[in-house]
């Protein structure tokens, strides 16, 4: 399917292109930051911007709030987007403060917030265990 | 934050219009934007502005920790509840159409019971998680911001 | 005019979380955080989602702000400088980007009444509810009734968040008569 | 009794002597007397089969639908007759033999020891009459999982390096190639079910043929077929009786018993023959016959040269099957029982000698045969049984495998039944005559003193003393099978008889 | 009384736990929290097998929620294939339940059993949720009730090692990533379509195959899922949080959670967008089927050399999962089916496993299998239960092991594919190699001297043995499963979810 990328097609679609950024910026603070106050806080970004492109599906050039006024003429934006958002936000509300509530712990067993320290401390911990089990093998035999 | 008088005075100042506030969102949801939801985290917002400004201790004394728990599952059961009473009148889960003769008046009666269950438990679940960040031993100080 | 606004809406959205993702002080990101959900509930009412803005409003720039603002008086007040950048995020966040772009070329163009949104099952809802339910606001009508179930299950969700956190930080309160025995 | 009960009868015993092990595993007396009781029941209820089923009525018995059309299914014929019977016997031998071995060498853990020894019965049964090859493929395994801890039972390194090699190429040839050829097999015909004349005739090509008999001759892994022979020598860290026991009874007999059902209901003797599927099969039995031998030529282990020799032996019943003749296959069966005998009895020696001076090289036995000699003298039949000399049971089978050979019209492998025999000769009768004519004992100088089975083993006063039998308990046992071996070459013809209806019906 | 359970099944299934959850925080006392759990349990199970009595033969089933007929309303909708998944979650949330009672003295402060029940209960009522929906937004919002109460229940296990919190906070941000991701595949299609109902969508989808956006909601969707059921690259999330959550918890997800993603993978790719897209085909073909393969390989692989046991057992897991993608890439009926057995077998099989597993940690306090020498003697039940657990794992016949992977090579070789046939029996080969390593240690090692472990508690053994029986019962008398899962697999494969349904309830307003 070709698409004309002509200047009505660029205006009707360069709002999803600019939710797409909003998105990726979200998801790139997730995936690439190793605070894990900052991952939650791109987590929320990322969902946010994915409600932006719910809440613009809904749009009708012209149209208002659906909310209804009784006059006939009124054209009204399709309020399903809005229930399903309203339902996602509440959702993404809920992973965030438990997300933090586990933050909060993490601070307190291991002492700090960063990826890459409570990998580490992971890690000591196996290697541990590892040389644990090889000290009981040689006591053994 | 004991020393803050303008604070506390304009804190007292400010909870009641907040909590009114909170209950016409709630009931008023049908008509405007809000509903339960908005309406659950303005009350907790009242509140928790009030354990900010006078102590956690305070509003723990009005509102003990027990009884904020029990609200958080209360919510949920009057939600989840007006669908047994639905489903215990004939119709099914949720279909409030059964609660009254007319149809849409068991809507409204559904859909301000529903409402209710969900202004209930988020009011629960702020105070509660208010209660537990607040209940922590904080590692900064006030100064260290 | 609405255009314009909308314009620099996006502007402001765009470096806001450009801001975010580059500030390393958490407390200045959490702000930013919380700028970001209100400039998103203006973004919500021009796009006529005034319930949305509302929750949003609330949600984004009130409890979340409040929140991470506690864990961070609980936790630490800056990220650190990561050990070693890796090219995988960037390649994830590409591929993503990528696949989305790709999906945008067969939208309905915005604001397109002819959209099957707009066809399909949304209309229904404003033309049914208010012979059905009698009440004006579609919104609270479908969330309420027509998928109330869903929104059973959001109460749920934020249930179980609540009671995740009490597991997680404080634990159940009890009634302190009964703790009293229980102490003896 | 109902034929149906009979079958459940018949697995129901040694699956409740096994339960009765782990129950009474503080009381030996009671435990090992009740499993011989057991087992006696097992044989009588086996008969009682046969008779029922010479009487001319169909015995089959199906519990569980595994798949629509499959079932756990059983069904008594001659081939898997011959085999429970041989089973049942053997195992009142090798039991009676086990309590005298494992007491007199102080082993540990019986009731783990009788209570898997049980199970392995248990599943042998369920081989011998499996009705589809579901039900073979179920207690194939069950028998290579519960044999596995009587491999490992010193649980030494040696032992557990010994179970890991057993179970490793038992469990992987069946599940990768026997299990593909199952369910291969079941999507060409649509049927599992062991019907005379073979369900594959006509249904494949003689390539694929080929191919899917090759699955099936590796993957039964207990036929140990070279290269996937290992196994069996490696197993043989495992106590003495259960060496008996899967060497001679359940578990090798139970992969050629398969390979030759299969060969026989699933693919069809005349399917074989008129394809030529077998031929590739048929000289790798060959080469198995004749390596495996030279193998156990060079083996001083007394224990691991009856393991090779066991290879050598078993590869004669795939040869059987391979061969595609009607006698190739009666023989082939014939061979499993007079084998089983044979074989029995020589571990059963090698066992005794073991319990009675813990010696298991062979150069350290020469002039035993004086100290023990009806050790010796049953050693002696059970070899000479192998070998294939009237009047013993095991020279039937090889001139019915011959028959066989020379019907199918392939001369060569007449000279490897025969080239066989004589190495066969070479690495079995040197053990027997070392121990009677080689001087005496090197060490001690002096010459032992006569046999006598009072309980051995005492570490009494001089070494002298130490050189009697063994226990009366381990040494009855392969004297019984050692006549055994003897009744067989009369009754030879009577079992000849009675297998032939396996070839029959399909063609 | 009776009628309305009747009319009502489909929604009391899943409303009997999530009614429990609050009713167990209100009243605050874990007794009373266990036999509200248990009671929803028992209840939920008894509903499923009523229901998937009602389906068994083909016939589909729907519930009008709040009596607006679909796609007004959100509807419930009950098929063969979903019905089976249902009853595993509820049989093994039934089976766990009282294996928690104690097992948890042990791991949770006492303070905190009252919510754990609660909390595994909303886990429960999400995976219900997820499962017999027919609505795809409902998918998200249940799946989000089980995700956000599978974080909690995963980190409860940091009061024995802390590394709970972490493997709890990695799920959190995967799960959580997934779920959004799942929500811009359900935006898109919806942005193509105009509707959230799953029929609806599917005859709406049916003539879209050209549509990038209905590509582009594919990927999403199936990422999004995939993440959730760790699919093999996806899967970092699971070996952490199976291995360091309580006993009953690791029991629980392992046997239930993965497998409900399977089903929305499945329903969503065959019932809601066609299987006749190409680019479905194509997915199938090139990116399921080589992870799939790779999942087996690799993961066995690795949990060979685990010291952990549990760990072993969730890389075990991962591997499993292969073998159910295997099916759904063999694209053809009996490979569905094949996928849909292994679902209940396996669930049945690594449920045991793990509740074995916690057993011995109840006793002895670790789970490294360097403590867990000559235990054989001194817990015979408990290990007897692994080991035929183990033998189930790798495919012993006699256990449901074998008929999943009898069926998966039927699946193969009907396809014709002998390559694919070879590497599921090869892989489970290595299957062989990690579960014999822990049956040596437990039998045949020395017991150290001072050891002090004893048989585990009934409470522990007879719901570990409940479902070792089950392995047991099912791997002979397979032509239930095998019956349901072809029904299941062809209906799914025939596209039949949206034929013409039977009304439970009363017929909603349209």
């Amino acid at each position: 399917m070709a698409i004309d990328f002509d200047i009505d097609f660029i205006l009707g679609h360069i709002n999803y292109w600019l939710f797409v950024i909003l998105m990726l910026t979200g998801l790139y603070i997730v995936v690439a930051r190793g605070n894990l106050l900052k991952k939650i806080v791109g987590l929320n970004l990322f969902q946010v911007a994915v409600f932006m492109l719910y809440i613009s599906m809904g749009k009708i050039g012209g149209g208002t709030a659906p909310i209804l006024t009784g006059n006939p003429d009124e054209v009204y934006s399709n309020p399903l987007p809005h229930v399903l958002i309203l339902t996602a936000i509440v959702v993404g509300i809920a992973t965030t403060s438990l997300g933090l509530a586990l933050i909060v712990r993490i601070n307190e067993s291991y002492g700090t917030i960063e990826e890459d320290e409570i990998l580490e401390l992971d890690h000591q911990k196996s290697q541990s265990e590892i040389i644990k089990v090889a000290k009981e093998a040689s006591n053994d035999s | 934050m004991d020393h803050h008088l303008i604070l506390r005075v304009i804190t007292k100042i400010l909870v009641a219009p907040i909590l009114l506030y909170g209950l016409y969102v709630q009931f008023h949801g049908d008509f405007g934007p809000g509903g339960g939801f908005q309406a659950g985290v303005i009350f907790a917002v009242g509140f928790i502005l009030y354990g900010i400004v006078f102590g956690l201790r305070r509003l723990r004394q009005i509102f003990p920790d027990y009884v904020v728990h029990r609200l958080v599952a209360l919510g949920v059961l009057i939600y989840a509840g007006t669908g047994i009473v639905n489903m215990a009148l004939g119709g099914n889960f949720l279909d409030y159409n059964v609660l009254a003769e007319k149809g849409y008046q068991g809507q409204h009666w559904g859909i301000i019971a529903v409402e209710l269950g969900v202004g209930v438990t988020v009011f629960g679940v702020m105070m509660a998680i208010f209660y537990s960040f607040a209940g922590r031993p904080p590692s900064l100080d006030d100064k260290e911001w | 005019m609405e255009l314009v606004l909308t314009s620099l809406l996006f502007f402001a959205l765009v470096a806001t979380a450009i801001a975010i993702a580059l500030v390393r002080r958490l407390f200045a990101v959490v702000m930013l955080a919380g700028v970001f959900s209100l400039l998103a509930a203006m973004l919500f009412v021009l796009m006529d989602a005034v319930d949305v803005a509302f929750t949003e409003a609330a949600v984004g720039a009130g409890i979340s702000t409040v929140l991470m603002l506690g864990t961070i008086a609980l936790t630490a007040r800056s990220e650190k400088q990561p050990a070693s950048y890796s090219l995988v995020p960037l390649v994830i966040v590409v591929l993503t980007g990528l696949v989305l772009i790709y999906g945008t070329l067969d939208m309905p163009n915005f604001g397109s009444p002819d959209a099957p949104v707009q066809q399909h099952v949304g209309p229904d809802y404003i033309r049914k509810t208010p012979e059905d339910i009698h009440v004006p606001n579609v919104v609270t009508a479908v969330l309420a009734s027509y998928r109330g179930y869903d929104t059973l299950g959001e109460v749920t969700v934020v249930f179980t968040a609540g009671l995740g956190v009490i597991l997680l930080i404080s634990g159940l309160g009890r009634r302190p008569r009964r703790r009293k025995r229980e102490e003896d | 009794m109902t034929p149906e009960n009979l079958i459940l009868t018949a697995l129901a015993l040694p699956l409740a002597a096994c339960i009765a092990c782990l129950i009474f595993a503080k009381q030996p007396n009671l435990r090992d007397g009740l499993t011989l009781l057991v087992s006696i029941a097992l044989l009588g209820t086996v008969i009682s089969i046969l008779q029922q089923f010479q009487s001319g009525q169909v015995i089959e018995a199906s519990w569980w639908n595994f798949n629509p059309g499959v079932a756990i299914a059983f069904k008594i014929e001659p081939l898997g007759l011959i085999f429970a019977l041989v089973a049942s016997s053997l195992w009142i031998a090798t039991h009676i033999y086990g309590v005298g071995y494992m007491r007199g060498n102080n082993e540990k853990k019986h009731a783990r020891f009788f209570a898997c020894f049980a199970f392995a019965i248990f599943a042998t049964m369920g081989i011998a009459f499996s009705a589809n090859l579901l039900t073979l493929f179920l207690f194939y395994e069950l028998l290579t999982i519960s044999t596995y801890p009587l491999v490992a039972h010193k649980e030494t390194p040696e032992a557990k390096a010994g179970g890991r090699t057993y179970l490793g190429i038992l469990m992987s040839t069946s599940i990768v190639f026997l299990l593909t050829a199952i369910v291969w097999t079941y999507v060409i015909t649509g049927t599992m079910d062991f019907t005379p004349g073979g369900i594959l005739t006509g249904k494949t090509e003689a390539g694929f043929l080929a191919i899917l008999l090759a699955l099936f001759a590796f993957g039964i892994g207990k036929a140990a077929l070279m290269p996937f022979h290992r196994w069996l020598p490696a197993a043989m860290v495992a106590p003495t009786p259960v060496s008996a026991l899967l060497h001679a009874v359940a578990v090798v007999k139970a992969g050629v018993f398969s390979m030759l059902k299969i060969g026989v209901y699933i693919f069809g003797i005349d399917n074989l023959a008129a394809t030529g599927a077998s031929q590739w099969l048929m000289w790798l039995a060959a080469f198995s016959i004749l390596a495996a031998s030279l193998i156990a030529m060079q083996q001083d282990n007394l224990k691991r040269r009856l393991a090779y020799s066991t290879v050598s032996q078993l590869s004669y019943i795939t040869l059987g099957v391979a061969l595609a003749s009607s006698m190739g296959a009666i023989g082939g069966g014939l061979h499993i029982v007079t084998h089983a005998f044979g074989k029995i009895t020589l571990f059963m020696c090698a066992g005794a000698i073991y319990v009675a001076t813990h010696k298991t090289e062979i150069s350290q036995m020469r002039g035993l045969g004086k100290a023990m000699p009806f050790t010796f003298i049953a050693f002696g039949i059970g070899a000479l049984s192998i070998i294939g000399l009237p009047p013993l049971g095991g020279s039937w089978s090889k001139w019915l495998l011959m028959v066989g050979a020379a019907d199918a019209g392939q001369q060569v492998m007449i000279g490897v039944l025969m080239l066989s025999s004589a190495l066969n000769v070479a690495y079995l009768l040197p053990i027997f005559a070392r121990g009677f004519f080689d001087g005496s004992i090197k060490s001690d100088g002096d010459d032992g003193d006569d046999g006598g089975g009072d309980g051995g083993g005492d570490g009494g006063k001089s070494f002298r003393e130490n050189l009697k039998e063994a226990p009366i308990l381990c040494v009855l046992p392969p004297c019984l099978t050692a006549a055994g071996c003897l009744v067989l070459f009369f009754y030879a013809g009577k079992i000849e008889e009675f297998l032939a209806p396996i070839i029959m019906g399909g063609s | 009384m009776m009628s309305l359970v009747e009319n009502h099944a489909a929604i009391l299934v899943v409303i009997l736990p999530l009614i429990a959850a609050p009713l167990a925080m209100l009243f605050g006392n874990r007794n009373v929290a266990f036999l509200l759990s248990l009671a929803a349990s028992a209840g939920s199970f008894l509903l499923s097998i009523y229901l998937l009595m009602l389906v068994k033969d083909g016939a589909v089933l729907a519930y009008h929620i709040g009596g607006w007929a679909p796609p007004l309303g959100i509807e419930y909708r009950v098929d063969a294939a979903n019905a089976l998944v249902l009853l595993i979650v509820a049989a093994i949330s039934l089976a766990v339940l009282p294996y928690a009672r104690t097992s948890i003295e042990k791991e949770i402060a006492e303070k905190n059993h009252t919510l754990f029940y609660a909390c595994f209960l909303l886990c429960f009522t999400g995976l219900m949720g997820v499962t017999i929906t027919g609505d795809a937004f409902n998918v998200f919002v249940f799946l989000e009730i089980s995700s956000l109460s599978t974080y909690v229940l995963v980190a409860l296990g940091a009061e024995k090692d802390r590394r709970a919190l972490s493997a709890a906070y990695d799920y959190l941000v995967l799960g959580t990533i997934g779920a959004t991701f799942f929500v811009i595949g359900l935006g898109l299609i919806y942005m193509a379509t105009g509707t959230l109902n799953m029929v609806d969508l599917s005859e709406r989808l049916a003539s879209m195959e050209g549509n990038r956006t209905v590509r582009s909601a594919f990927a999403f969707i199936i990422i999004g899922m995939g993440l959730k059921l760790a699919i093999y690259p996806l899967h970092r999330w699971l070996p952490g949080a199976y291995t360091y959550a309580p006993s009953a918890v690791s029991a629980f997800l392992a046997a239930t959670a993965t497998k409900v993603a399977i089903y929305v993978v499945i329903r969503f790719m065959f019932s809601v967008f066609s299987i006749k897209f190409g680019f479905e085909q194509d997915t199938l073909k090139y990116i399921f089927f080589p992870f799939a393969v790779i999942a087996v390989f690799a993961a066995s692989f690795i949990a060979v050399f685990q010291i952990n046991v549990k760990r072993m057992l969730a890389y075990s897991s991962v591997a499993q999962i292969g073998y159910m993608l295997l099916g759904i890439a063999l694209f053809s009926a009996t490979g569905l089916s094949a996928t849909l057995v292994h679902l209940f077998n396996h669930a049945v099989t690594k449920g045991a496993l793990f509740l074995a597993i916690g057993a011995i940690i109840y006793q002895i306090g670790s789970p490294l299998m360097a403590n867990m020498s000559g235990l054989g003697k001194k817990m015979p039940w408990t290990c007897a239960a692994i080991v035929v657990g183990g033998l189930s794992l790798i495919g012993v016949p006699g256990t449901v092991g074998f008929v999943s992977k009898w069926v998966l090579l039927m699946a193969a070789l009907e396809a014709g594919l002998w390559p694919v046939s070879l590497m599921i029996v090869l892989s489970s080969l290595i299957a062989v190699v990690y579960v014999w390593k822990l049956v040596e240690i437990l039998y045949l090692e020395p017991l150290p001297k001072d050891s002090q472990a004893r048989e585990a508690p009934l409470s522990l053994l007879v719901p570990t043995w409940c479902l070792i029986l089950a392995t047991l019962w099912f791997g002979f008398a397979a032509d239930f499963t095998v019956h349901v899962s072809d029904i299941a697999a062809q209906s799914l494969f025939d596209g039949k979810f949206g034929q013409d349904a039977i009304i439970m309830g009363t017929e909603g307003r349209s």
